[in-house]
């Protein structure tokens, strides 16, 4: 009978601690954010899609087009071109296409990029009406940056130009080779090995 | 194996796929004698992403942000597991200050994940606000976490070698506040959940777990520890760095709900614990080892390195032949073998015990499905 | 004004409180769900509904306006007549017993000499119309529902009852003006502070709240007897849910806490405090607690309500005999 | 010392091969070959020396032939044991799902991926993939659409 009495106590007190701490935590104030009126600081470490970097130096971005994050982008979403032009030492990217829609923010092409031509962006409203909204266009996108930062805006070639540009490289090339052979002729050496590029 | 109407004075109860309590799309289909369970089987596999295959068409670099999509809630353990099986199948030694950081983010990843447990379990016992005290206190982790992993629930932050960012003093001080923070609201779930009346008696006494059933049915993590066998995968077979800290591992006496409950938040004092000691010896050095090579070539041979989620044990079973693309992964999920013995343990009890038991082994589905 | 005279001045008075309870019935659920929106949001640290209107205030209102618009489906298998009859039967009994509830000494649309046994009868009602839901609609989870309700109910009626009658003891009378008449002095909570909690945890079964909200229970049975109601037919279930916490709330304010009476402000005014009171109780409730299991649920009311309402019942007989 | 006392258990077994393994570099501490039809014998063995069945999968090592792998470990004491076992294609294993209830699911699994019967096992039927499923995914030959097919294993 005492335990009976002692148990309905017991349990009827637990009951009333509960609602002590419901009852203070309803005059404390609110943790949430109403979202689309308030907005939190993002972290500076957030994870947006990846974008080229805007070189305060060269004011344009470092892509080299060496295909390294297309080629270790796990679900196969970015598309690299690139194309080299007369008077430039190496390739310069000139279609730079992402599909956001299955990108899973790893990182992993941030971090592969050899001339770490590539950054996480702070954008975070990802939502779009359809699935061509999150097909990025880095090369346009960087020149959106460029105009709000109010630098000269990198160009980016069209068709003709970067066909051009590899007949130019083309004949620049077939140019080195003849030149190269004939040294070798002159020199009467083997030819060394071509620089092979990927 | 149910088939409808065996006898005339049961019937098949539909439980899911899509039930407010199955967390995730889990189908079992009841056979009731009233309200009492008569049998019950399962059906799952709606989740079925096939990581396993994926994992045969990828390199090792590239089914690395597949980790955090297996087990969502504690996505650094199975970062870790993967990234320690490759790490062993390479021979890279990782550095110590790269083991504490990932102690420390794993174990504050291992807090979210019974935080979350503990809002969304006593939500399937009808009480809704310990779900939104959590998520408070869960917050607080995911922007800290957030500074440094970048995400803030499917992370993919440990690389082959190491991690790819430093954490820096506003994270330590963070986390510092945090702790404080967490201990101090102990009391209040103590007061709203732990004591309560109505929660003791749904919770005392049901769904037990007894040792042999665990054996027979491989059940590892806190459910394990629930029934009082103290088989961590952190003591028992040490990685990383945790042989460097001083945890205990809580256990429990009857391995009914109320153990498994107990165990799951004496756990997260004992992470708080961990963390502490690893912030206080954060060794200073290099982040990520050296010699990491950028394309993974692992001689051939096989691995397999488990590491002790929120959940219980995960295994990653690698073999390689040699190529850049592993042979075969075997994710050992723990979650699996948990679910199988709820069939058993379901019999002969209410429908709210199914419920109740069913969130007390704190299944995460799409685990079990890969 | 022919009408009028053949009505008589009841007849007016009848048909002038029809109107005015629909009313209020209607304003009061939306109040109440606003509140409970804004009770629980305050307590799990949230702000709740803030978008429609001041502090969105008529939030509500643009959920019944959606639930106005929306098509009632009517699955393939129910039993057709006890389907479409069972919102209907839950909503009258609750209409039906705001006929005796006192909000002032003269607000009250009649006062029958049997008033506290008249609402006893219809809250009982509800029960009925909960198993007609459950049973028509052919849904194994709304039987579930149903079943758990009228056991529910059974279990829990007979300690309301008792509890009520050691009220009823100490006044003399089932009219309810009277239990408020006899409270001039003193409140009855004072003297009877056991009979209040017993009530209060039996109106909370009666009413299927948190945490004996088994019938509905939504992490076991779905929405347990109304899983296959939608638009209005849903929303007058809904509707008398919230009605009938008024009503247990408007019966435990005049048997405990002296009903409309109170200093300076007019009687109605006190009367709507208390209940709302009673109502955040009730909230307050079903916002901390888990829900208990049925089993259970039945082992305390035959356990422990029931012998804890007669033992009430006993001593309340014995107070009154000795002085 | 586990390490000991399998070894002596499976003895009796006559398998193939029992032997210390790698633990630091394949987490092992003791691998054992034995024929599929062994396994039986094998799981009760170590269910008698207090083990749990850790993992169980297959690999689909050659065009003839699969590779049966057990994982067991035990709660008290570190000692993990890896049993493998070759099953020839279309040949069907013994299931060990009644020494170990925790098979039941394996063993469906790995039926259902790899398409390898159990004989004896109670329930048998997909458990990931869709009943009317025609697939064994992780059979080395299927390729899924858009993948390229992957070499099949010499």
């Amino acid at each position: 009978m005492m335990t009976y009495v002692k148990e309905i106590l017991v349990g009827f007190w637990s009951l009333l601690a509960g609602m002590a701490v419901t009852i203070r935590y309803f005059t404390k104030p609110i943790v949430t954010v109403q979202y689309p009126r308030e907005k939190i600081q993002m972290s500076p470490a957030y994870r947006g899609y990846p974008q080229l970097i805007l070189d305060p130096e060269t004011q344009t971005h470092r892509c080299i087009a060496c295909e390294m994050c297309s080629r270790i982008c796990p679900s196969q979403l970015i598309a690299v071109e690139g194309a080299k032009f007369p008077g430039e030492k190496q390739k310069r990217g000139v279609k730079y296409v992402h599909e956001h829609y299955y990108c899973s923010l790893c990182g992993l092409c941030i971090e592969v990029c050899p001339t770490t031509a590539l950054e996480y962006s702070a954008e975070y409203r990802l939502a779009g009406y359809r699935r061509e909204d999150a097909v990025i266009d880095h090369l346009i996108l960087l020149q959106q940056r460029q105009k709000a930062a109010g630098v000269p805006i990198t160009p980016v070639p069209t068709a003709e130009e970067i066909a051009a540009a590899a007949a130019a490289e083309a004949a620049a090339k077939e140019a080195r080779e003849k030149e190269a052979k004939a040294k070798a002729a002159a020199a009467k050496k083997p030819a060394p090995a071509e620089e092979v590029k990927e | 194996m149910i088939t409808s109407g065996i006898e005339e004075k049961t019937f098949v109860l539909n439980l899911g796929p899509q039930h407010p309590s199955t967390h995730g799309v889990l189908r079992v289909l009841l056979e009731m004698d009233g309200e009492y369970i008569a049998s019950a089987e399962p059906v799952i596999g709606y989740g079925h992403r096939a990581h396993e295959h994926m994992a045969e068409n990828r390199n090792y670099h590239q089914f690395l942000p597949n980790m955090g999509r297996v087990d969502y809630l504690h996505a650094l353990a199975f970062n870790h597991g993967y990234c320690m099986a490759v790490e062993k199948l390479i021979g890279v030694t990782v550095p110590e200050r790269a083991e504490f950081i990932r102690v420390i983010t794993n174990e504050l990843n291992r807090i979210t994940s019974h935080l979350l447990w503990f809002g969304a379990y006593l939500m399937d016992l009808g009480a809704f606000t310990p779900f939104l005290y959590c998520f408070d206190d869960r917050e607080h982790i995911l922007d800290l976490l957030d500074r440094i992993t970048g995400s803030r629930l499917t992370y993919c932050f440990f690389r082959f070698g190491g991690v790819p960012k430093d954490i820096d003093d506003d994270f330590i001080s963070g986390v510092r506040t945090f702790i404080k923070r967490l201990r101090s609201r102990w009391v209040d779930y103590h007061n709203l959940v732990t004591k309560n009346v109505i929660f003791i008696h749904r919770a005392k006494g049901v769904g037990v777990f007894t040792k042999e059933q665990c054996q027979l049915y491989g059940i590892t993590g806190p459910s394990l520890r629930g029934s009082g066998i103290p088989y961590d995968i952190r003591k028992s077979e040490p990685y990383s760095a945790y042989p460097l800290f001083d945890f205990e591992i809580p256990i429990g006496d009857n391995g009914d709900i109320y153990d498994r409950y107990i165990v799951r938040l004496r756990e997260m004092e004992q992470s708080c614990r961990i963390i502490e000691q690893a912030l206080n010896k954060l060794p200073n050095g290099p982040i990520m080892a050296e010699k990491v090579p950028k394309r993974l070539k692992p001689a051939a041979g096989e691995v397999y390195q488990a590491v002790e989620t929120a959940r219980g044990e995960f295994g990653t079973y690698i073999v390689s032949n040699g190529d850049i693309k592993p042979y075969r992964i075997k994710l050992r999920v723990p979650s699996f073998s948990n679910l199988s013995l709820m069939v058993e343990s379901f019999k002969d009890n209410l429908v709210a015990d199914v419920v109740a038991i069913l969130g007390s082994i704190d299944v995460v589905i799409p685990e079990i499905d890969r | 004004m022919d009408l009028l005279t053949h009505l008589g001045i009841e007849g007016v008075r009848m048909i002038v409180g029809l109107i005015a309870v629909i009313a209020l019935v209607s304003v009061n659920a939306l109040f109440l769900i606003w509140m409970e929106r804004k009770v629980s949001a305050h307590m799990q640290l949230r702000p709740g509904p803030m978008e429609v209107g001041w502090h969105g205030a008529i939030q509500t209102i643009a959920d019944a306006v959606k639930l106005m618009g929306k098509e009632l489906i009517t699955p393939e298998e129910v039993d057709r007549p006890i389907y479409y009859l069972a919102p209907i039967v839950v909503f009258l009994p609750v209409l039906l017993t705001f006929l005796v509830i006192p909000f002032s000494q003269t607000m009250i649309i009649k006062d029958m000499n049997v008033g506290i046994v008249l609402i006893l009868a219809f809250s009982t009602l509800t029960v009925l119309a909960i198993l007609m839901a459950g049973w028509a609609s052919n849904n194994k989870y709304s039987v579930f529902g149903a079943i758990r309700s009228v056991a529910q109910n059974i279990a829990y009626e007979i300690p309301l009852l008792v509890t009520v009658m050691s009220i009823i003891l100490m006044v003399g009378s089932f009219k309810l003006t009277d239990i408020v008449t006899a409270q001039g002095r003193y409140w009855f909570i004072l003297v009877q502070p056991l009979a209040f909690i017993l009530y209060i945890i039996c109106a909370t079964a009666e009413t299927n709240r948190t945490p004996f909200d088994l019938p509905e229970a939504e992490s076991e049975l779905v929405a347990g007897f109304h899983t296959e109601y939608s638009g209005m037919r849903f929303a007058l279930f809904f509707l008398a849910e919230y009605t009938n916490m008024f009503i247990v709330s408007a019966v435990a304010a005049v048997l405990f806490l002296g009903g409309w009476r109170g200093p300076i402000l007019p009687g109605v005014v006190w009367f709507l405090i208390k209940v709302y009171a009673l109502i955040f109780l009730i909230m307050w409730f079903r916002w901390t607690f888990p829900r208990v299991r049925f089993d259970q649920l039945v082992t305390f009311a035959w356990k422990i309500l029931i012998p804890l309402s007669f033992v009430n019942l006993l001593l309340t007989a014995l107070a009154l005999k000795i002085f | 010392m586990l390490t000991d006392s399998i070894p002596k258990a499976l003895s009796p077994l006559n398998l193939e091969k029992v032997a210390p393994g790698e633990y630091a570099k394949t987490g092992y501490h003791l691998e054992v070959t034995a024929k599929p039809e062994q396994m039986p014998a094998v799981a009760q063995a170590m269910l008698k020396e207090g083990c749990f069945l850790e993992s169980f999968t297959a690999v689909h090592t050659s065009r003839e032939a699969f590779t049966l792998v057990y994982h067991f470990a035990n709660f008290y004491e570190l000692c993990r044991t890896a049993v493998r076992a070759t099953l020839p294609e279309g040949a069907e294993a013994p299931t060990i799902s009644h020494v170990f209830p925790a098979a039941d699911w394996y063993e469906r699994e790995v039926y259902d991926l790899f398409g390898i019967k159990f004989a004896g096992h109670p329930n048998l039927k997909r458990l990931l993939l869709p009943e009317d499923a025609e697939i064994h995914p992780l059979r080395k030959e299927f390729a899924a659409e858009g993948e390229t097919k992957a070499e099949a294993p010499k």
